[in-house]
């Protein structure tokens, strides 16, 4: 996977600007905020990685750039800015033409995220007759070419074939066909290769930097993985129970990890060449469980977990701390 | 699909035969039982007629002589001859073959006419007034015993507002359809407004229909690109089971209404002691329900890519 | 665990159908069988008649309170032969699979051809009119929603981890079908039991009413309508409280299950019985 | 021989798929031609994609599932398609830890109920007793007493596991299968797990199977490591020769497959990716099974399917070229 890194392409001003996003979740008579104070930019055809456990809101701060939330979930405040133009507050219909065209997205199940019922060309081709007002005999030719730049063999025949006549891996390239079809500016890809084998994973992510880099497009990548989001993207932000604990450029993520999260991450994880070189050392465990949103801890959320915790930590939220270029570190400790 | 209806039709061919020898089991191993079972109101048999009787039904030959000879008979479409009116079983049964049909197909359109498209208005507007009130209709509409939404429709509709005739066929036309048809239809209907409504609101939460949201679908293309389909398949099987037990459920109706069908017939051979037109009547309903249930098993094949029988 | 309206509404319903039927013999204003009086035929409701009386001069209302006792023995006592005989065979039949399962399954596809009601039609016809035969013909002909339930259940807790486990612990089938999988199948199992309760009514109160159930002179709902079509035009309270008597009771049955549902497997959207 | 735990002989379970009238009735090789040994105390790492028959081997081990061909030895008792075990002993030679840790607890049934009835199946009739090595043995998976009457929705995912360990040690079996034990469980909660099952192999004396595809947990538990490809063994040997010197291509594009922000693999597997998919195990492809996505594919792999050969003593590849592999 390596070398496959997309670069960002110049441009001005950020493509995507999320501000103090807020996600708020309703509950029996009590609304809760699954995601707050998220703030991230990502540029043109850069590559950005959304680090965190299930249940931290990756997904969720994902689907709110879409306007895809739905109930219980609704947006709470803050700004989405797409290429200059804010959508926080789009209509439905505005929503509609940026959906797809301008942004697009992939989903973790490629086994539920296709229609069962309809070939996949028509799905496809979909794209074109939305988009594009192409009629569906030259839609359908579109479609073909587009399994082609997946690199689905024989697409002539595949176009007519039902999702279930498809292998996991074959499927997640249809989804790819369908994201980029109209060729977006922002790809989100939600976990995308998590229910596929680690073989196939490395192929699917490979194929899907390569045609974004080759088209400009800009990818939000959504991972619990952050080695394969590190990988991947220009630039890592971490996330953990609803706020982003740390960001940095991919490198510096696993070289200087700032935030005790972060570096508990990386530490407790055995990776493959560690005991030949060390000998089996006892993993380094992070105790406790993840906090569910229903019992977010006061001050910083990390710190029924964290050893370097202090009176400070369980009564106040951490600010933002500078680091190197333009990183971010939320910690009380930091420096 | 050629081979999905061989394939089919060969599975019906044990349960066919499992009812057969069941419908045997039930009335001419132990008749003498149905027999004494009628005698219970007041009146007593005659010996005599008994022996006759048991003679006629050849009760003195063999059980599996005698099974093997009904079964032989029913399956080269001779249901024996009625006690009652000394004809083939096959010629009352056909008589009162089309007004069956014909109401069973009647309320089975109105259950789907209605039904569906209710369940579908109800899901795309969950919590709306429309869909509260259509929900507690179709809970209401599964509660009421049919009969007696048959007799007040028929007071209300043929006795007070005199609109439509309250019973009988009349000449065959449509005036004489309506208020059994409304009576057999409302459960169906009912069911398969929940049906509807649940099915659809399953595939909504499906992750194929955010997908088609993610690719800026209007929600009205959603609906009728990805949705419509999807639910479709589910209702398939609750309309095929309906349907094909339709015909049977028809019973009380067609006795309220007196509707010279096949459930007017069951009823009075029950109680004229007619063995050959029950054990007639009960085959066809068993037949029209198999009948129905393959071919929406080949609906069902036409719809959905995944099933392959063949 | 939050209880929904239908849950109260269904519940309270059904509760008070119970009720009626234990208190029948204080609640009600006479005799519902001796009583009859042909100089009080056919009289609107009234203070002295709550629902008004039949064509031989009886008070409805205490028919009706007399009638819930045979509707709600018939509902109870065969719907529970149908779960204990249903979810036997499912759950057999899901686990062990084979042949087994191949003859159950037939057996279902058997009782599903064959109309519920026209088959119990059948079985009142050989053993005559009477509670006990209802109670047979009832409890052996409506089993096949509980046993597939029971069966697709045991299919689909068998591959659940826990199952495994406890095959690999040593645990006997039986131990296994009696411990594992039943306590986990037993929401959707009584939810289909309350439906089908409610559906049993009904057949009890269909077969009555064609004179196969209940004989008069003893007041079931049922049989108090099958002569209600000739006393309509000019009587129609005759029909109107026994049906409606039908009508709640078993509508506080459909309510109840469907809150049962969302209670126990509220993700459970299509699983219609 | 006696010295070994397991030992699988060519092994091969077969299943029936498909009906008559569909299509014709296939033969899914699920493990074909399997020969491995566990010693006590030895943990084997079961390395393989979806349909690489892992699953299946792990339950043909434990008696659910009877060999088509070949004989398994554990324990004392030796299986075969003619001979299934004694399921009481091998109840006590064998258990299980399962991947999803939601699924693998029953709901209805406490802490105590889950550890307390199969010693009481298995003849351990004293109260006191079984009171006691339920407790204690909560206590070796890091379980509070008071737990003991909880029911599983009380508990978080790594809890939940901790009590599916407890379970599979209750009966003291001598091998446990691990099949993916953390890969359900939340990423900050892994270390806590595999650092409990190294524990507790070290203080019970278990020999563990570890069926995992993360190859950083496989390479951290295991002593020797197992490769498998649609059913057969492409590779096995101890874990230093298996990913620091891998033989088999396959084995090289799993590791050339994981995410590696140090680039330290890297070196070592350079080019070794695998393309396209895994084929249907229904329909394998002939000689080599790996060989339409291999790099180094030739004719020869089509036509022969390659035997698992000696590399060194102890690491065995089945791969024309694993000796041209450096």
């Amino acid at each position: 996977m390596t070398g496959a890194r997309v670069t960002g392409a110049g441009g001005n001003g950020p493509l995507l600007k999320v501000e103090n996003l807020r996600i708020a979740l309703q509950g029996d008579g009590v609304t809760f905020n699954a995601v707050e104070n998220v703030s991230f930019e990502i540029g043109r055809g850069e590559a950005f990685g959304l680090v965190g456990e299930s249940g931290c809101g990756k997904s969720i701060t994902a689907l709110s750039v879409m306007g895809l939330l739905r109930r219980p979930l609704s947006l709470g405040g803050g700004r989405i800015v797409l290429d200059g133009e804010e959508i926080q507050d789009a209509s439905a219909a505005e929503m509609r033409r940026l959906r797809g065209k301008r942004v697009a997205m992939i989903f973790q199940e490629p086994m539920t995220a296709l229609n069962p019922l309809s070939p996949v060309g028509r799905q496809i081709a979909e794209m074109f007759v939305l988009h594009q007002g192409a009629s569906w005999r030259e839609a359908m030719d579109r479609a073909e070419e587009a399994l082609r730049q997946v690199r689905v063999p024989s697409p002539e025949r595949r176009i007519r074939d039902y999702p279930h006549q498809l292998s996991g891996g074959m499927r997640q390239r249809v989804m790819i066909a369908i994201a980029l079809a109209c060729g977006p500016d922002l790809l989100i890809a939600d976990e995308p290769t998590t229910a596929l084998d680690v073989t196939v994973q490395a192929e699917i992510i490979d194929l899907m930097a390569e045609l974004c880099a080759a088209k400009g497009t800009a990818i939000l990548m959504i991972s619990h993985d952050l080695g394969l989001v590190a990988n991947m993207c220009n630039r890592v932000a971490v996330m953990y129970a609803g706020r982003i604990i740390e960001s940095q450029v991919a490198d510096a993520i696993f070289a200087t990890p700032s935030h005790p999260y972060t570096r508990g991450l990386i530490d407790s994880l055995p990776r493959l060449g560690e005991r030949a070189r060390r000998g089996r050392q006892r993993l380094t465990e992070i105790s406790g469980v993840v906090p569910s949103i229903q019992a977010y801890p006061a001050g910083c959320r990390f710190n029924p977990r964290c050893p370097a915790v202090t009176d400070i930590c369980r009564t106040t939220v951490p600010e933002a701390t500078s680091l190197p270029a333009d990183g971010i570190v939320r910690c009380h400790h930091h420096g | 699909m050629l081979l999905v209806l061989v394939r089919r039709v060969g599975n019906m061919v044990p349960t066919l035969a499992a009812v057969i020898a069941l419908i045997f089991v039930l009335f001419s191993v132990i008749p003498g039982s149905f027999m004494s079972g009628l005698g219970d109101d007041g009146r007593t048999m005659d010996p005599a007629v008994m022996e006759r009787m048991r003679k006629e039904m050849g009760l003195d030959q063999p059980l599996l002589e005698r099974f093997v000879k009904y079964a032989g008979a029913t399956v080269v479409g001779d249901l024996g001859t009625s006690f009652r009116t000394r004809e083939p079983v096959t010629k009352l049964i056909a008589g009162r073959l089309w007004p069956s049909l014909k109401l069973t197909m009647a309320a089975m359109l109105v259950a789907m006419a209605v039904g569906i498209p209710l369940g579908f208005v109800a899901a795309l507007r969950p919590g709306s007034l429309i869909d509260t009130a259509s929900m507690v209709g179709a809970v209401s509409g599964l509660s009421l015993p049919k009969f007696w939404l048959g007799l007040l429709l028929m007071y209300f509709f043929a006795l007070q507002l005199k609109w439509l005739p309250s019973f009988g066929y009349g000449d065959g036309g449509l005036t004489h359809l309506i208020l059994p048809a409304i009576a057999l239809g409302v459960s169906p209907l009912a069911l398969l407004a929940r049906t509807t409504r649940a099915a659809v609101l399953d595939v909504l939460n499906a992750d194929f229909v955010r997908t088609a949201r993610s690719k800026g679908m209007s929600e009205r293309r959603v609906v009728t690109w990805h949705v419509m389909r999807n639910a479709l398949v589910l209702v398939v099987t609750t309309v095929g089971l309906q349907f094909g037990s339709l015909m049977g459920q028809a019973v009380v109706v067609e006795k309220l209404f007196s509707w010279p069908g096949l459930g007017s017939l069951l009823v009075d051979s029950v109680f004229q002691r007619d063995i050959p037109a029950v054990q007639g009547c009960i085959l066809v309903f068993v037949l029209f329900f198999l009948i129905i249930n393959t071919l929406v098993d080949l609906a069902y094949v036409a719809i959905d890519p995944r099933i392959r029988y063949g | 665990m939050r209880l929904g309206a239908n849950t109260w509404i269904g519940g309270g319903l059904f509760a008070v159908a119970l009720a009626v039927a234990v208190t029948a013999p204080w609640i009600a204003l006479t005799d519902p069988v001796m009583d009859a009086n042909l100089l009080n035929a056919e009289l609107p409701p009234s203070m002295e008649f709550p629902f008004g009386t039949d064509a031989q001069g009886r008070d409805i209302y205490s028919r009706v309170v007399y009638g819930a006792q045979i509707s709600l023995t018939v509902g109870v006592v065969s719907q529970i032969a149908n779960s204990i005989i249903g979810v036997t065979l499912g759950l057999t039949a899901g686990y062990w699979g084979g042949w087994w399962d191949d003859f159950v399954n037939g057996l279902t596809n058997v009782m599903l051809a064959i109309p519920s009601l026209i088959f119990a039609l059948a079985i009142m016809a050989i053993l005559g009119p009477g509670l006990v035969s209802l109670l047979i013909a009832l409890g052996l002909t409506n089993w096949s929603y509980s046993c597939r339930i029971a069966r697709a259940q045991a299919l689909s807790l068998k591959s659940q981890g826990y199952v495994q486990a406890a095959r690999i612990l040593g645990y006997g089938p039986f131990r296994i079908m009696f411990t594992q999988l039943l306590p986990n199948m037993l929401g959707p199992i009584i939810v289909i039991a309350t439906l089908g309760m409610g559906g049993t009514i009904l057949a009890e109160a269909a077969l009555s009413f064609l004179g196969l159930g209940i004989r008069p002179p003893f007041p079931s709902w049922g049989s108090m309508l099958s002569d209600a079509r000739e006393t309509i035009a000019i009587a129609p309270w005759v029909s109107i409280f026994p049906g409606l008597a039908i009508f709640l009771t078993v509508l506080g049955l459909n309510l109840l299950g469907d809150g049962l549902r969302d209670i126990f497997d509220p993700q459970a959207t299509t699983r219609r019985a | 021989m006696a010295e070994q735990l397991l030992s699988l002989d060519d092994l091969a379970v077969q299943f029936k798929v498909g009906s008559m009238l569909a299509g014709g009735i296939k033969t899914l090789k699920a493990v074909d031609g399997v020969t491995l040994d566990v010693k006590p105390g030895e943990c084997l790492g079961l390395v393989g994609e979806s349909g690489c028959g892992k699953s299946t081997l792990a339950l043909a081990i434990m008696g659910l599932v009877l060999p088509t061909r070949g004989r398994i030895h554990v324990g004392g008792q030796q299986i075969s398609g003619d001979k299934p075990p004694d399921r009481m002993e091998m109840a006590r030679t064998v258990q299980m830890v399962f991947q999803d840790p939601y699924a693998s607890l029953n709901p209805r049934q406490t802490v105590r109920r889950t550890l307390a009835d199969p010693l009481r199946l298995h003849g351990v009739g004293d109260k006191a007793e079984v009171e006691a090595r339920v407790i204690d043995l909560m206590a070796k998976v890091g379980l509070r007493p008071e737990h003991a009457d909880r029911y599983p929705h009380e508990f978080s995912g790594g809890q939940r596991q901790r009590i599916g360990i407890a379970r599979a040690l209750i009966l003291k079996p001598k091998l446990v299968i691990c099949d993916e034990p953390v890969s359900a469980l939340d990423v900050s909660i892994r270390a806590q797990i595999i650092n409990l099952l190294l524990e507790l192999k070290d203080e019970m004396g278990l020999a563990y199977i570890m069926i995992s595809h993360d190859l950083g947990v496989v390479e951290h538990v295991s002593d020797r490591v197992a490769v498998m490809y649609l059913g057969r063994i492409v590779e096995q040997g101890g874990w230093q020769e298996i990913f620091e010197d891998p033989r088999h291509p396959y084995t090289r594009a799993l590791i050339a497959a994981i995410p590696d922000p140090f680039h330290r693999a890297a070196a070592t597997v350079a080019g070794a990716k695998a393309k396209g998919e895994i084929a249907s195990a229904l329909n394998p492809p002939p000689g080599c099974h790996f060989n339409p996505r291999c790099p180094l594919k030739a004719d020869l792999c089509t036509v022969e399917t390659p035997l698992l050969g000696t590399v060194a003593p102890g690491h065995l590849a089945a791969c024309h070229f694993r000796d041209r592999i450096i």
